[in-house]
C-alpha cells in the first residue's frame, strides 16, 4: 500500500471483514445478556444451572427488540460504500489500481467493480431485508457475521490478482456461505442442502488446487499477470484450465456441476438465496474468468468452451425449471438458464473477439443479480408472510399432504397474492418478466447486447445458437407467465388471505430492486460506465 | 526407490480407508495417509509442512474423526454404494488418465525451464511474501468457527421437533437427547452442561443411539 | 418550426397519453370504479385524438431521437404516412373498445389491472408503427406481445385463459425470434438500427443476410397476424373479454405483423422467392381459415377465423405488390372487425353463452344490435357501398394483375366462403330458430338491447364502415409521405378508386362468387342432402384437426414437456449422483482439451 | 535436480485424485465422505508440495501447502459438524437419507 490511489480499494475490502468480530462479539454480549434477563425472545434460554430451557414463546410475535449484529452489519456495510465510492473514482479517473502485500498482487480494475458492486449492493439490500425474515431462528448474530464477511471476501476475490490468492479468497467465500445455507438447520432439508453445498465446493477446490500446483509447476509464478507472459501451450497447462473450469465451475454452477444449485438456493434463507443466486455463483463465474484468462495463450478453445457451457446450461435450466412447483426451486432452475447466457456472452466476446460479447455477458451478470436478487427476495417476503401458516394450518386450509413436511412456497401458495401483497407481487412480477427477457426491462436490454454480439461475428453456427438462446428466451416464458398468473389470480388462495402483513424494512429493498430494474431497462447507458470498463478488461485479460 | 515405495503404501492407504467399513477404521487409515504423506513431503524438502501434515493432518484431523464418529454414533454401512461399482471406476480412473496423459511424465522441458531456487527462507515467504493469505486464512478460519459453533447451536424448539424423518421413517431424537461432547466443546452458552463424553458409544453405536432416544 | 414541434409534441402524446393513463388506473385503485372508468376512456380518446392530429402532420423526418448508447443506437420515432395511418386505428378503435369496456366490465373485479393494460397494450402498438428504429420496434413488439399475453388470460382463475395466453405469447414470441434474427442480422451488417437507413441501403446488404433479415420479418407477421402455419393461437385468444378480442383482431396486435410486411416490403421485394413466400402464407391463410370459420360454432371463434381470412387477403396483396389495397383494407377491416366483435360482445353479454347454437332469434329482443352486426357482416362479405367492399375489390383486382392466376382464383373463392360463413353466422344468431335449450329468454326475459355507452362504440363504427372507404383518397396520398420508392400504388382520389373498381371485370367475377355463397346458404335445404352431406363430411373432418396445425402445436408442447419431465430424473437428490456430474464433467472437458488441441 | 521422485510423487497426488474421487463416488456415510475430502486434500498438498519443487520455489510450494492444510482442516470440521446435525435430525448419516430435494 505504498501509493494513495489504492487506499480506497484497500478498505473496501477490510472494512467489511474487520467489522466481522465486532459483529459477532456485539450480537453474542447482546444474546448472553438477554439470557441474563430473560429477555430472550424466542430464543434459548441458558438457566443458571445450565439446564436448557427453550422458551415457548416463538409461537407468538416476538416484540422487536433492536438487533445489535444486524444493527451493526448494516453499518458496517453502509461504511463500505465510502471506500466504494472512492474506489471508483480513483478507477474512473486513473485506470485499474494494483496494490497488494509484498509477492500478492490485487488488482482493482473495472471486473473487481462490477463484483464489488454486486456484493456490495445485494448484501446491503439482503441485511436490510433480512430483519424479519431470521428472527426466531437461533444465532441471527452469526448469520449477519457470516453475511458481512461474505461480502468481504467476495470483494477480496474479486480483486485477487494471485491464482492462490484467488483460491483462498474463494474458498474463505464458500467456508462462509456454508452455514447461511444450511442456517435453518432444525430443518433437514436445509441440512441436506448445505451437506451436497459442502461437499461438491471442496471437491471442486481440490480440483483448483491441482491445476494451481500444475501452473505453478510450470510456469514458476503464481501472479496472473506473470503466468499470461509466460504461459505457452503446453499439455499440462491444458490440463490446467480444464481442472481451472471444472473446479471454479462447481460454484459457477456449470451444467453437469450444477447440482447442488437448486437444493441450495430452495432451502437457504431467502436473502442467502439472492446472494448465491447473485453474487456467490457470479463469483466462481469471474473466478473461472480470471484464472482462464492467464491461461489465454495455451489454447484458443477457452471461449468456445465458454459458449457450449453456456449453451447447455440455458437449454437445460429452462427445461429443469419448466415443471417445478416450488416457487423457489423455479428460480433456482432459472439461475442455472441465466448463468449459460452470461457464459455464451463472454464467450462469444472471447472466442471471437467482441467487446459487444464479454459487455453484454457481464451486463447480463448485472442485470440477472438485480432481478433474482429481487426474485428471491420477494419470495422471502411471501414466506415471511406465509410462513406461520404453512405450520399451524396449512394442513386445514390447503389440504395438502405434505402440510408437516419442511415447506417450501409452492406456486400455487401464491394464488391471488397480488390482493393481500400488492407491492410484493408487482416486483416479484416484474423481476420475473425481466428475467423472462420482456422489454423495457433490464433483462431484455442485457439479452440483446448478447445476441448483438453473437450476430456481429457473422458466423452462422453462432448465430444459430443466438437464436437457439433466444428461442429459450420464449420457452422460459412457460413457466415465469404462470407464476406472474397466479400472482394476479382472481380468487385468493386461504393461505394469502391469512398471511401477515410484510414490514417496511422487507418493502424498501424490493422497491429500490424494482426501480432499478425499470431504470436500466428503460435506458442501458445508466450503467455502461460500469460495464464499458469491465467487459474491456475482460476482453484485453484474454487478449482480444 | 523409497519415494516409490512411500506413494505405494500412501496410496493403499488410502484405499484402505475407502474400503473400510467401519468409521473409526476409516479414520485410522487417514492418518496413516497423512503419515507416510508427511515423509514422502519430508522427502521432497518440504521439511515445515511435513512437520505441518504429521501434526494437524495425522493428529488433530484424526482427533476430530474420533471425536465426531463418538458423537454421531457408528453406523452399520451399506457395503454398496448407490452407483453402479463399474460406472464409479470408470468415472474416477477416466479423467485420471486423460490428466496422466496430458501431464506425466515431468521432463525437462515443460517444467523447470530455468527457475533458480528461491533464496528467502520459509517463515520468510509464509509470513511476509504470502502474508495476504495467512491474512484471508484468519478469516476463513473466523468464518468457520462462527459457521460450527451456528451448526452445532441448539435451534428454538418448535412444531418440527420430535416429527419422522421423511426419508427412514425414524423418530428423530430431539436436542437435548443429543447434548454431547461436541455440543459443549463448540457452544459456550452451554457450556457449563453436564458433559457425558460418548467414549463407550463407539463400541456400540446402536445402542448409543437408543441411549439417545431414552 | 411550429409544425415540427406540435408534430413531436403529437407523437409523444399518442404514446405517451396511453401509459400515463394505464399509470393514472392503477393508481386511482379498485376502488374508485367511477373514476377508473373516466380516466381511462379520457385518456384513450385523448390519445385518439393525438394520433388523428397527427394525421395532416405525417412526416419522414425522425422527430423523436434518443442516444441510448452503445449496441442500442438512437430511439427514434418517425411519424410516416403509414406510421401515423396506423396510430391513428389503433388509438381510434381503441378507444372505442375502452368506452364499450365502459359498460361491458361493469361487473368485473380488478378493473384497473385490465384498463392499464389495454391502455399500455394500445401505447405499444401506437409506438410499434410509430418506430423508427429497428429496435426500438422490435422492444413494441414484445411489449404487444406480452399485453395481449396478460389480457387474453385476464380471467385467470380460469385454466383455458391461461392456456391461450401463454400460447398467444409463445407462438408470437417464437415468431418474433424472426425480427429479431432479422434485426440483429441488420445491425451486423449494416451497423445502423435506423429503418430509414435499412431501406435505403437495403440493396448493399449481402443477399444471404438479406433473405435472413426477409425471411425472418416474414415469419415474425406470420406469428404476428396469426397466419399459417402459427394462426392456432387466435381462435383460443378468444377467452379473452370481448373488447379486447376486438382491441387484438381490429386495432392492435394482428395489423403489426401486416404492417411490418407493408413497412418493409421496398426493401424485400426483391429478394428472391420472398413474394412467393408472402402470397402463399396468404392464401393459405385465407382458404383454410374461411373453412374453419364455416365449421365453427363458437360465436367469437367465427369472427375469429374471418380475421385470419381478411388479414391473408392483406397479406396476399403485400404479396402482389398492392400495398395500398393491403392497408386500405386493413383500414375498412379494423372498422367492421370492431364493430362485429362488439356486436358480438353485447350480444355474448346479453345471453351468456358464445355457443350460437344456442341463440337464434335473438334479432327481435335486441334490434339495435341486430342492425349494426348485420351491417358488420355484410361489409365483411363484401356487398357494395360498405368499406369491405372496395378494399377487398381492390386487392383482387391487384391480385388478377399482378400476380400467378391460381391464387387469384382461390382468393375469389374465399370471398365466396366468406359469404356464407357470415350469412350462416347471422343467421344462426339473429334469425334462426332459437336453439333447443336456448338461455336467452328464459335468463333475461327483460334484457334490453344494448346500454348506452355501447351504443356510441357501435354508432361510431357502424358511421365509420359506411365512409371510410370515402378516404381512400386522402388515404393515397397520406401513406405516400415520407415513403420512397413506387410500391405503394399511387391512388391520389377516392373518384379514381371508384372509377377503377367499377371498371374492373374482376368485380363483376367477385360479386357473382359472392353471391353464390349467398345462395348456396339461402337455398342449403334444396341442395342434394348427398352431396352436402358427404361434401361436408370430408371438409370437416379436414377441418375438425385444423389441417393438422394444432396437433403440431400439440406433439411440440408434448415433446418439451416430455423431455423436461424426462430431465428431471437427473437431478436424483443423492450426493454421489452429483459427484457424478464433477467426475465426468472433467473429464469430458480434459477430452476435449486433449484431443482438441 | 533428479526428476524421478517429482515423477512419483505426481503419480501418488494423480493416485490419491482416483482414490478421492473413487471414494466421493460410493461412499454413502457422510462422516466418510469428510474423511474421502481428506484424501482430496492430501492430493493436493502432495500437488502444490512438488509444483514448488519443481519450480524451484520450494518454500513457496510450502507455504500454499500449509495454507491449504489449515483451509481444509476447516472445511473438514464445518463438514462434520453438519454430519453430527444430520444425525440428529434424521437419525443416519446415510446419503440416501439425505435425497429429499430432487427433481
Amino acid at each position: 500500500m505504498n501509493e494513495l490511489t489504492p487506499l480506497a480499494a484497500f478498505w473496501l475490502i477490510a472494512i467489511p471483514l474487520i467489522s466481522t468480530p465486532l459483529i459477532y462479539l456485539a450480537g453474542r454480549l447482546q444474546v448472553s445478556l438477554a439470557a441474563g434477563t430473560g429477555m430472550g425472545g424466542g430464543r434459548k434460554l441458558v438457566t443458571a444451572n445450565g439446564q436448557v430451557v427453550v422458551a415457548t414463546t416463538s409461537a407468538t410475535p416476538r416484540t422487536p427488540a433492536p438487533d445489535v449484529a444486524r444493527w451493526l452489519g448494516l453499518m458496517a456495510l453502509a461504511a463500505t460504500w465510502a471506500p466504494f465510492i472512492g474506489a471508483t473514482r480513483d478507477l474512473i479517473a486513473n485506470g485499474p489500481a494494483k496494490f497488494g502485500l509484498e509477492s500478492i498482487a490485487l488488482r482493482f480494475d473495472g471486473l473487481s467493480l462490477l463484483l464489488a458492486l454486486l456484493a456490495l449492493g445485494l448484501g446491503t439490500l439482503v441485511m436490510l431485508f433480512s430483519g424479519q425474515g431470521v428472527s426466531g431462528a437461533a444465532g441471527t448474530e452469526k448469520y449477519y457475521t457470516l453475511l458481512v464477511a461474505m461480502v468481504g471476501l467476495m470483494i477480496g476475490l474479486a480483486c485477487a490478482g494471485d491464482i492462490f490468492n484467488l483460491w483462498i479468497w474463494f474458498e474463505g467465500m464458500a467456508v462462509a456461505s456454508y452455514l447461511l445455507v444450511g442456517f435453518h438447520h432444525e430443518e433437514p432439508a436445509a441440512l441436506e442442502a448445505s451437506v451436497k453445498y459442502l461437499v461438491q465446493s471442496a471437491a471442486g477446490s481440490v480440483l483448483v488446487l491441482l491445476s494451481i500446483a500444475l501452473i505453478l509447476a510450470q510456469t514458476g509464478t503464481l501472479n496472473l499477470e506473470e503466468i499470461r507472459n509466460t504461459a505457452h501451450t503446453t499439455p499440462g497447462l491444458l490440463a490446467a484450465g480444464a481442472l481451472l473450469m471444472m473446479g471454479f465451475g462447481v460454484k459457477g454452477a456449470l451444467v453437469p456441476l450444477h447440482t447442488w444449485l437448486p437444493d441450495a438456493h430452495a432451502q437457504a434463507p431467502s436473502g442467502i438465496s439472492a446472494m448465491l443466486s447473485g453474487v456467490v455463483v457470479m463469483a466462481g463465474i469471474i473466478a473461472i474468468l480470471r484464472s482462464l484468462a492467464a491461461l489465454a495463450g495455451v489454447t484458443p478453445s477457452w471461449g468456445s468452451l465458454l459458449i457450449g457451457f453456456g449453451v447447455l446450461n440455458i437449454a437445460f435450466g429452462n427445461l429443469m425449471a419448466l415443471r417445478q412447483t416450488q416457487v423457489k426451486r423455479l428460480l433456482a432452475y432459472s439461475t442455472l438458464s441465466h448463468i449459460g447466457y452470461i457464459l455464451l456472452g463472454v464467450g462469444i466476446g472471447v472466442a471471437y473477439g467482441q467487446p459487444a460479447g464479454t459487455q453484454g455477458g457481464l451486463f447480463h451478470m448485472l442485470t440477472h443479480g438485480v432481478m433474482k436478487g429481487l426474485a428471491f427476495l420477494a419470495a422471502g417476503a411471501f414466506l415471511y408472510g406465509l410462513q406461520p401458516l404453512f405450520e399451524s394450518d396449512r394442513g386445514k386450509l390447503t389440504q395438502r399432504s405434505d402440510a408437516a413436511h419442511a415447506s417450501p412456497l409452492l406456486i400455487s401458495d401464491l394464488a391471488g397474492a397480488a390482493q393481500r401483497y400488492p407491492l410484493v407481487a408487482f416486483t416479484l412480477s416484474l423481476a420475473l418478466l425481466g428475467l423472462g427477457g420482456l422489454p423495457p426491462l433490464a433483462g431484455f436490454m442485457s439479452k440483446w447486447q448478447i445476441f448483438v454480439a453473437g450476430f456481429a461475428t457473422q458466423n452462422p453456427v453462432v448465430g444459430g445458437l443466438v437464436i437457439f438462446a433466444a428461442l429459450n428466451s420464449v420457452l422460459s416464458l412457460a413457466y415465469y407467465m404462470p407464476l406472474v398468473n397466479m400472482l394476479y389470480r382472481q380468487a385468493p388462495s386461504k393461505l394469502v388471505e391469512h398471511g401477515r402483513a410484510i414490514p417496511l424494512t422487507m418493502l424498501l429493498p424490493l422497491g429500490l430492486l424494482a426501480v432499478t430494474i425499470v431504470a436500466i431497462g428503460i435506458w442501458p447507458g445508466l450503467v455502461y460506465w460500469l460495464i464499458e470498463p469491465a467487459g474491456r478488461v475482460l476482453l484485453a485479460s484474454f487478449g482480444g | 526407490m523409497s519415494s516409490i515405495l512411500l506413494v505405494a503404501g500412501i496410496l493403499v492407504c488410502a484405499v484402505q480407508a475407502i474400503r473400510a467399513t467401519r468409521l473409526l477404521v476409516a479414520a485410522l487409515w487417514l492418518a496413516g495417509t497423512s503419515g507416510l504423506l508427511a515423509i514422502l513431503l519430508y522427502m521432497l524438502g518440504a521439511h515445515e509442512v511435513a512437520v505441518v501434515e504429521l501434526s494437524v493432518g495425522a493428529g488433530l484431523v484424526t482427533v476430530l474423526f474420533v471425536f465426531a464418529i463418538g458423537i454421531a454414533g457408528e453406523e452399520a454401512m451399506d457395503a454398496h454404494g448407490l452407483l453402479p461399482t463399474p460406472l464409479a471406476t470408470g468415472l474416477a480412473i477416466l479423467p485420471l488418465l486423460l490428466l496422466g496423459w496430458l501431464i506425466l511424465p515431468v521432463n525437462s522441458t515443460g517444467y523447470l525451464a530455468g527457475f533458480t531456487a528461491g533464496t528467502a527462507d520459509f517463515s520468510n515467504v509464509l509470513w511476509q511474501q504470502r502474508g495476504l493469505d495467512v491474512l484471508v486464512q484468519i478469516v476463513l478460519i473466523f468464518a468457520g468457527v462462527v459457521a460450527v459453533l451456528g451448526l452445532l447451536a441448539e435451534v428454538p424448539a418448535g412444531a418440527r421437533e420430535d416429527k419422522v424423518s421423511p426419508a427412514e421413517g425414524v423418530r428423530v431424537p430431539s436436542n437435548k437427547d443429543l447434548l454431547s461432547g461436541t455440543t459443549i466443546l463448540f457452544a459456550p452458552e452451554i457450556r457449563n452442561q453436564q458433559a457425558e463424553i460418548p467414549g463407550d458409544h463407539i463400541a456400540e453405536p446402536e445402542q448409543a443411539v437408543e441411549e439417545a432416544h431414552r | 418550426m411550429p409544425s415540427i414541434d406540435l408534430t413531436t409534441i403529437l407523437t409523444l402524446l399518442t404514446v405517451g397519453f396511453l401509459w400515463i393513463g394505464a399509470v393514472a388506473v392503477l393508481w386511482a385503485g379498485d376502488g374508485r370504479r367511477q373514476m377508473q372508468n373516466l380516466l381511462a376512456a379520457g385518456f384513450a380518446v385523448a390519445a385518439g385524438l393525438a394520433a388523428l392530429g397527427l394525421l395532416p402532420l405525417a412526416t419522414g423526418q425522425a422527430v423523436v431521437r434518443i442516444a441510448m448508447g452503445s449496441f442500442f443506437g438512437d430511439f427514434t420515432f418517425v411519424p410516416d404516412g403509414l406510421g401515423v395511418f396506423l396510430a391513428a386505428v389503433a388509438t381510434v378503435v381503441g378507444s372505442l373498445a375502452v368506452i364499450f369496456s365502459i359498460d361491458y366490465m361493469h361487473e368485473e373485479a380488478q378493473l384497473g389491472r385490465y384498463y392499464a393494460l389495454v391502455l399500455f397494450f394500445i401505447g405499444a402498438m401506437a409506438g410499434l408503427v410509430l418506430a423508427g428504429n429497428l429496435l426500438l420496434l422490435f422492444l413494441f413488439w414484445e411489449m404487444v406481445a406480452f399485453c395481449s399475453y396478460a389480457l387474453i388470460s385476464f380471467h385467470n382463475d380460469d385454466p383455458k385463459a391461461v392456456a391461450g395466453g401463454i400460447k398467444a405469447l409463445v407462438i408470437t414470441q417464437l415468431g418474433g425470434l424472426g425480427l429479431l434474427a432479422g434485426v440483429l442480422t441488420a445491425y451486423a451488417t449494416l451497423g445502423n438500427y435506423q429503418v430509414e437507413y435499412f431501406l435505403a441501403n437495403a440493396h448493399t446488404v449481402p443477399p444471404a443476410a438479406l433473405a435472413v433479415i426477409a425471411f425472418g420479418f416474414l415469419i415474425a407477421a406470420a406469428a404476428k397476424s396469426a397466419q399459417v402455419p402459427f394462426h392456432t393461437w387466435l381462435p383460443d385468444a378468444m377467452e379473452a373479454p370481448t373488447p379486447v378480442s376486438a382491441l387484438i383482431h381490429a386495432a392492435t396486435m394482428v395489423n403489426a405483423g401486416v404492417y411490418l410486411l407493408a413497412r418493409f416490403y421496398p426493401a424485400f421485394a426483391d429478394v428472391p422467392g420472398w413474394r412467393t413466400a408472402v402470397m402463399t402464407v396468404g392464401v393459405l391463410s385465407a382458404l383454410l381459415a374461411a373453412g374453419l370459420a364455416l365449421m365453427a360454432t363458437d360465436l367469437k371463434r367465427v369472427l375469429a377465423y374471418s380475421t385470419i381470412s381478411q388479414l391473408g387477403y392483406m397479406v396476399y396483396a403485400v404479396g402482389v405488390g398492392a400495398i395500398f389495397a393491403s392497408q386500405f383494407h386493413l383500414l375498412s377491416h379494423a372498422v367492421f372487425k370492431a364493430l362485429l366483435f362488439l356486436g358480438a360482445g353485447a350480444v355474448i353479454h346479453l345471453v351468456g353463452t358464445r355457443d350460437m347454437q344456442q341463440m337464434g332469434g335473438l334479432g327481435r329482443q335486441m334490434p339495435f344490435v341486430r342492425n349494426v352486426f348485420v351491417i358488420g357482416a355484410l361489409a365483411l362479405a363484401g356487398i357494395p357501398i360498405l368499406n369491405g367492399f372496395w378494399s377487398k375489390e381492390l386487392i383482387l383486382e391487384a391480385g388478377f394483375a399482378g400476380g400467378p392466376f391460381a391464387a387469384y382464383v382461390i382468393m375469389l373463392a374465399v370471398a365466396g366462403l366468406t359469404a356464407l360463413y357470415t350469412f350462416r353466422t347471422v343467421w344462426l344468431v339473429f334469425f334462426g330458430p332459437p336453439g333447443a335449450d336456448s338461455p336467452s329468454r328464459e335468463r333475461n326475459p327483460a334484457a334490453g338491447d344494448a346500454p348506452p355507452a355501447m351504443r356510441v362504440a357501435l354508432g361510431t363504427l357502424v358511421l365509420g364502415t359506411f365512409v371510410t372507404w370515402l378516404l381512400a383518397g386522402p388515404f393515397g396520398n397520406l401513406l405516400e409521405i415520407g415513403i420512397k420508392g413506387p410500391a405503394f400504388g399511387h391512388v391520389s382520389s377516392t373518384l379514381r378508386v371508384v372509377e377503377e373498381v367499377l371498371a374492373a371485370p374482376t368485380t363483376l367475377i367477385a360479386l357473382i362468387v359472392v353471391s353464390l355463397g349467398l345462395a348456396v346458404w339461402y337455398w342449403r335445404a334444396k341442395l342434394p342432402a348427398n352431396a352436402t352431406a358427404s361434401g361436408a363430411a370430408g371438409f370437416r373432418a379436414w377441418f375438425a384437426r385444423d389441417g393438422g396445425f394444432e396437433g403440431l402445436n400439440h406433439a411440440i408442447a408434448g415433446l418439451i414437456q416430455g423431455s423436461s419431465e424426462a430431465l428431471r430424473t437427473t437431478q436424483t437428490g443423492q450426493l454421489n449422483w452429483n459427484i457424478v456430474g464433477i467426475a465426468g464433467g472433467l473429464a469430458i472437458v480434459l477430452a476435449i482439451l486433449a484431443l482438441g488441441a | 535436480m533428479n526428476l524421478a521422485p517429482l515423477n512419483v510423487a505426481l503419480v501418488g497426488v494423480l493416485g490419491l485424485l482416483g482414490i478421492g474421487m473413487y471414494g466421493l463416488l460410493m461412499t454413502r456415510n457422510l462422516i466418510k465422505t469428510v474423511i474421502v475430502l481428506q484424501i482430496l486434500v492430501k492430493a493436493a498438498v502432495l500437488a502444490l508440495v512438488m509444483a514448488g519443487s519443481a519450480a524451484g520455489q520450494i518454500h513457496l510450494g510450502q507455504s500454499l501447502a500449509l495454507t491449504v492444510i489449515v483451509a481444509d482442516t476447516i472445511v473438514a470440521v464445518v463438514g462434520l459438524a453438519l454430519a453430527i446435525q444430520v444425525r440428529r435430525r434424521c437419525g443416519t448419516l446415510d446419503v440416501q437419507a439425505l435425497a429429499t430435494l430432487r427433481r
